[in-house]
């Protein structure tokens, strides 16, 4: 949490526990799981409801955006999906609705904010190629200009819900920069080409383009400014993710608590042995860390701040590196039950592995920030 | 316990030369027997995979040929069905045996259930259940761990009670590798909770087909589940399958113990690690090959995490190797053996963080059938729980290996009902 | 505690605006009378280097000087010889010290002696030897850790005997930064050896100069020596001199160590600090001047050690800033500050081996004048012991804030002189 | 200690441990760094009695190379100088001695191994360059041909008692390949410029070559032949280096043990804390890994198997760092006093940390291992 907050956010912090806690605990994403079904758009209807993507969508397009302090705001919602592993495209919806509003043509934003907003329409956001360092930079589809129009070749990689997705957000680079378009799903030349993923709460695919052709009014935005576009989407993105790993984490952590001081070994809780207690507090130090990190990103993205860039690959570096070695510790804390499906940690790890690996590995945004700065 | 039947590397290797005329006849006898009856050796086969019952059926299957050709419990006392030879005949058989697939499922029936038979059993038990393991006829699996605690055995919560001539078991069990497929359990059960805790305990031979028991497997994120939890309502056991006297079942656990750590040490699928040890140090393709499929060859930093991969296998097995040579001569302790399974964990461990940040996002989503994802689940799944905790292993080197002193014990010199246990709960 | 003074960065900001009246007043009479006066804070110069005596010396001065100036002591009691007036004044003071040299190395005197002097000294005591500290004329030390254990503070030896009026001490202390420049020392010592550890304690205020004190500087791994080895040889103390009841020395010790601690939460050295928080976060160009004349700067292999670098100092920065702003406004608990000494370590270790990495041998030799070798060097030489082992911190940490259950203790409940001590040997 | 040793081999390591104990044990470095002094070659003259160098140096010359295992009994050597922090020329002389054993002319033999055997001549190998990432492999002096004879010029870095040595082996790189030289200290256009070291016990310069100019006499082995000549230097030097630090940490890890266990705190030997002894077992794993890394590197250089250079870079990568770890965290159990300058472990520490860099860190040793692996 960030300790910061006033007091709109601290009740919308409470407001979106409740509402998850009822509508869609960690027992959902079991469901899920066993049934082995997909998205659940009726839960993300019902969550829209509450305002999620809308704190990006201007009142004009049916939004709140004019009341919220949108990425910190969101950063809130993120961080409360993330303790109960939630289900649903809130990340690639969120990113996609502040593109349109901040650069969509009055035509694409009266036709696609509405529907963000209210969780009709599910947006997938087309950014990175598939290289194995990659993730933190746009890359993967090129374009090349064509009469008036373009042509879009090449592959996204680990799309969001893009299966399911109503509306695709594509970036690709051409000679004279790179360009942004707003396609409907379907569009000839698109296939959707689904992986198997660790996390299983969340559905990525691979969108492959062939000669796909574009006229100009799909474009979003221009193509020569379209780089500050695409660095704020990837801004707005791991300030969400980084608040989302902060509350897979903290949860996971809050929860191995409990065990070590109610299980008995040798007579005593196991959280007296010194021995866990020194890798507990470790790790409670290392998710300050998360913390302060994630807030800050959410923080100096939302206030447009000259470090904003940097704060969110601090952030991503942090959180998804330690958020990967204290849930495994915590596993281990757990015991024999812990490597069992029975128990909920492991849809916990699932996230956090996935989650440090997308958009950027810690490698790859501290390539980020030495380009940064300057080296 | 290595889970796979990898290839032998390096040339296959015999000591025939020095074969007595005796040893000669029986490497001859064995190896005409096998050819053709054994199933060959498959790479990649399982070797410890309970869940796949077809598996477990060969397996018991492999070892009535064996017991038919005359060439099951080499080292056994003929008393008890064995042949009652020498460790070099056990050698030579597995020498011979290099091709085919063993009955790799009765390690539990061999490398623990057996010795402690041999050390504890009656007359009148060893009569009656070696022959059987022998002839792959009785399948075993070890009841220990309960849902109470693994780590502390000791504290163990089943309790037997003495009903007229015999005992009736209550309580749970979990962790038991093959519990569903097994015939039979060697079960540490408390008889007495009004003293200290190591001192009431005892163990009997469990058939796991008796009424009242009832055997859950658990399913493992890993996938499979080879595990089991068995619930014992009223289950009998007769008297006469009681192990060692009543209340001194803690000697009879030591045994136990000490036999699988021995297992694990030489290598608990007979035949299966020995051939699989190289004399010199090979760097994995494997490695090398999934750069290359992540495109990140020429990489410098992806080149810095490969590199790494590469010594720490190499340190593991060449630690492994270590420690094997110098507690066979004498120049390391006996304890010198739980280095290794700490070792184990700490490679895993860091390999799998390598590999994942090799991978990045390739390793944790694929297309189906490509590269990566694998890794990532490694991630997920790899942890050290099975056969003592890390932090049981940790102390263990510290206090044997290397001396340390004990913490002071709350538990171990009052009667068990005053320790707070997990049962003590709501 | 930092050890140099820093540059403050970004624009310097002061809260002028704010001022009443009176607060306005006493901003222009501080900033009139230090200017020419004070000496100028210079970037690098030690804040905190007790084997430098001449800077010690100059920091008396300055003490003086803001004594004369009717600038020192400024919330402390009229009584006591201070200003009276409340904290808002203190950071006026501050904000128009920022350019000048302060008394850092009365770190000691002002952030431990003087609260534990307010909270258990009698009123003699206090009108004794406050005056002494706010005018410079007497530094201060703190007589804590001993030779035969420094984390188990109330397992302590120093004996100090009723002879008389007064008492007598022997013993020895060690770790005393600045011992051999101090004119007095609070001091824990052992009045009842017969009862449980923590119950035979008393304070005493100690005169450094007094006979039977000898004090010794302790040659450090990283060169300097501003930490002492004290032997005290039948030492006199009147038994004004006394803090607090007989026997109850312990009560007074937790207001002393909650004093170092709340000065290391707060800043050490008064002034030093605060300036030097930005708001926003920067990448120390430091490190990509070194990766570029280590010649490395297009090598991904080191920018992946650099880029981590970047991001551990930037999180220990923000994580400092959120714990200072949560336990202010109450979303963190008191016990979050305990956290950042963890941070510091942790942090330090990895910042070390990082910068090793990327120096390779130019960490660890290189020509006069020449970057590299204190890299290594810090390897050698950063290692966490001085206000508290490492362990102690994880054990504050789990315990306090975590609130995991303390391990059992052997040695609380039981007389001191039948508990093993470091003394107890040969 | 390698468990696989003979029993001359247990002689050996007992005869060296006595005389090392008796004459040079860590007392004289605390000696010699109190006293800024520099290489005792009185000592250096004993041990060579003993048979140290001459391991490598056949009997025609005063040497015992035909009875001994030269790098495996040179390893039982350098094990003991690590545990009592040695301060010597043992590695470069017995690279040195090795080479013009292995490649040198009559004349090359005759006249420099005699020295070499009898410690009365000091060699400096003067093998890689100055780069940060370098160490592992030969650069720094380039090599151009002049007539019949040669031109060096370049900076060789981090030379071992390059200002005591009496005789320079040199390694240059030219268009043909690579070249070695024999030159006696102080031939024309050759400077030494003293480094300042973290470990005490190791004198260490960059050597710098401007125009030297050299004879054809001064060529050891062939200039086309030398890259192999070049590697088994390497070899020899990592085998010996990582068979020092094994002594190194083996000693330091177990005054550590012994103080454990005296020291007590809170009424119990320090040594009974969980969180101490955790840490001391997974030290143990990676010391009997460090043992069993330097063994084999030893014994598959010495025995010129397929493995060699694998072997060697394994060794150099594991010590390298477990070392600095280990101590690194001795030191911490020490507490207090093990920062003091009174307390040896600094000396270990310092070893260990320096040892860790020169002739490849770690992360050299990967890149090297990632071309023997054909990546």
């Amino acid at each position: 949490m960030d300790v910061t907050l006033d007091e709109d956010q601290l009740m919308l912090q409470d407001m979106t526990r409740r509402f998850l806690e009822d509508r869609s605990p960690i027992g959902a994403l079991r469901k899920l799981a066993d049934s082995g079904s997909s998205l659940d758009r009726g839960i993300w209807r019902e969550a829209s409801e509450l305002g999620w993507v809308a704190l990006f969508v201007p009142e004009a397009n049916g939004g709140i955006a004019e009341s919220a302090q949108g990425v910190i705001d969101a950063a809130i919602v993120a961080e409360e999906l993330g303790r109960v592993v939630f289900s649903g495209p809130f990340l690639s919806s969120c990113v996609v609705a502040d593109a349109i509003a901040r650069a969509g043509s009055e035509a694409q934003r009266d036709g696609w904010l509405p529907g963000l907003a209210s969780g009709d329409t599910l947006a997938a956001w087309c950014f990175a190629g598939t290289e194995a360092k990659g993730g933190a930079e746009a890359g993967g589809v090129t374009l090349t200009t064509d009469g008036g129009g373009f042509v879009l070749d090449g592959l996204a990689g680990y799309v969001e819900e893009a299966e399911a997705a109503d509306l695709l957000l594509v970036t690709a680079r051409g000679e004279s920069g790179v360009g942004q378009f707003l396609l409907p799903a379907g569009f000839p030349g698109i296939t959707v080409e689904p992986l198997e993923a660790i996390d299983l709460g969340r559905r990525l695919a691979h969108v492959r383009f062939a000669g796909v052709r574009v006229g100009p009014e799909a474009l979003l935005g221009a193509v020569d400014g379209a780089e500050q576009q695409v660095e704020r989407q990837l801004q707005v993105a791991l300030a969400l993710q980084c608040a989302e790993t902060v509350g897979v984490i903290d949860r996971a952590f809050e929860f191995t608590l409990e065990w070590v001081n109610q299980r008995y070994a040798f007579g005593r809780p196991i959280g007296s042995f010194q021995a866990l207690k020194h890798r507990l507090a470790d790790h409670a130090a290392q998710l300050e860390g998360a913390k302060a990190a994630a807030a800050h990103a959410a923080r100096s993205v939302q206030t447009g701040a000259p470090d904003a860039a940097i704060a969110v690959s601090v952030a991503k570096s942090h959180c998804g590196r330690f958020a990967t070695e204290i849930i495994r510790d915590c596993v281990q804390m757990h015991g024999g039950i812990g490597v069992t499906w029975e128990h909920d940690i492991h849809f916990y790890l699932r996230r956090a592995v996935s989650n440090e690996a997308l958009w950027g590995s810690p490698a790859a945004h501290h390539e980020r920030l030495c380009r940064l700065a300057g080296l | 316990m290595e889970n796979t039947a990898e290839a032998p590397t390096g040339p296959r290797r015999t000591s025939e030369h020095l074969d007595t005329e005796e040893q000669r006849a029986f490497r001859l006898k064995a190896r005409d027997y096998m050819a053709g009856r054994l199933p060959p050796r498959i790479p990649g086969e399982p070797a410890n995979a309970f869940e796949q019952v077809e598996l477990v059926e060969k397996d018991r299957q492999i070892q009535r040929l064996l017991w038919d050709g005359g060439l099951a419990g080499i080292t056994v006392p003929r008393d008890y069905g064995g042949l009652g030879l020498d460790k070099r005949f056990e050698d030579i058989f597995h020498e011979e045996a290099e091709p085919y697939r063993l009955a790799w499922h009765f390690g539990n029936a061999f490398n623990i259930v057996l010795p402690v038979l041999l050390a504890h059993g009656t007359e009148a038990q060893k009569k009656k259940y070696i022959p059987g393991m022998l002839s792959g006829a009785q399948m075993w699996c070890q009841l220990l761990s309960e849902p109470s605690g693994g780590s502390d055995l000791a504290g163990l919560l089943t309790r037997a009670e003495k009903r007229g001539d015999g005992w009736v078991l209550n309580g749970s069990k979990v962790w038991t590798s093959g519990g569903h497929v097994s015939d039979m359990g060697l079960c540490l059960a408390r008889t007495d909770p009004t003293v200290r805790k190591h001192a009431g305990l005892t163990m009997f031979l469990v058939n796991m087909h008796a009424p009242g028991m009832t055997i859950n497997p658990i399913r493992l994120v890993r996938g499979g589940s080879d595990f089991c939890q068995e619930f014992l309502d009223d289950v009998a056991v007769p008297d006469e399958d009681r192990v060692g006297e009543v209340n001194d079942g803690w000697t009879v656990a030591q045994t136990q113990l000490n036999a699988e750590r021995a297992g694990m040490a030489k290598g608990w699928h007979a035949g299966l690690r020995p051939a699989a040890v190289a004399e010199h140090l090979t760097l994995p393709q494997s490695y090398v090959k999934l750069a290359r499929q992540l495109g990140r060859a020429n990489d410098p930093a992806a080149r810095e995490l490969v590199g790494e991969a590469f010594v720490i296998d190499a340190v593991y097995n060449l630690t492994g190797r270590r420690i094997a040579a110098g507690t066979r001569n004498g120049r390391l302790p006996p304890t010198a053996g739980m280095v290794s399974s700490l070792l184990v964990a700490r490679t895993d461990a860091r390999r799998t963080a390598l590999l994942s940040a090799l991978a990045g996002p390739a390793g944790v989503a694929r297309p189906a059938g490509s590269v990566g994802r694998e890794i990532g689940m490694e991630r997920v799944t790899t942890h050290r729980i099975g056969g003592g905790t890390l932090e049981m292993q940790l102390n263990l080197v510290s206090e044997r290996h290397l001396g340390l002193p004990r913490e002071p014990g709350f538990d171990r010199d009052v009667p068990f009902n005053q320790i707070r246990t997990n049962a003590a709960k709501g």
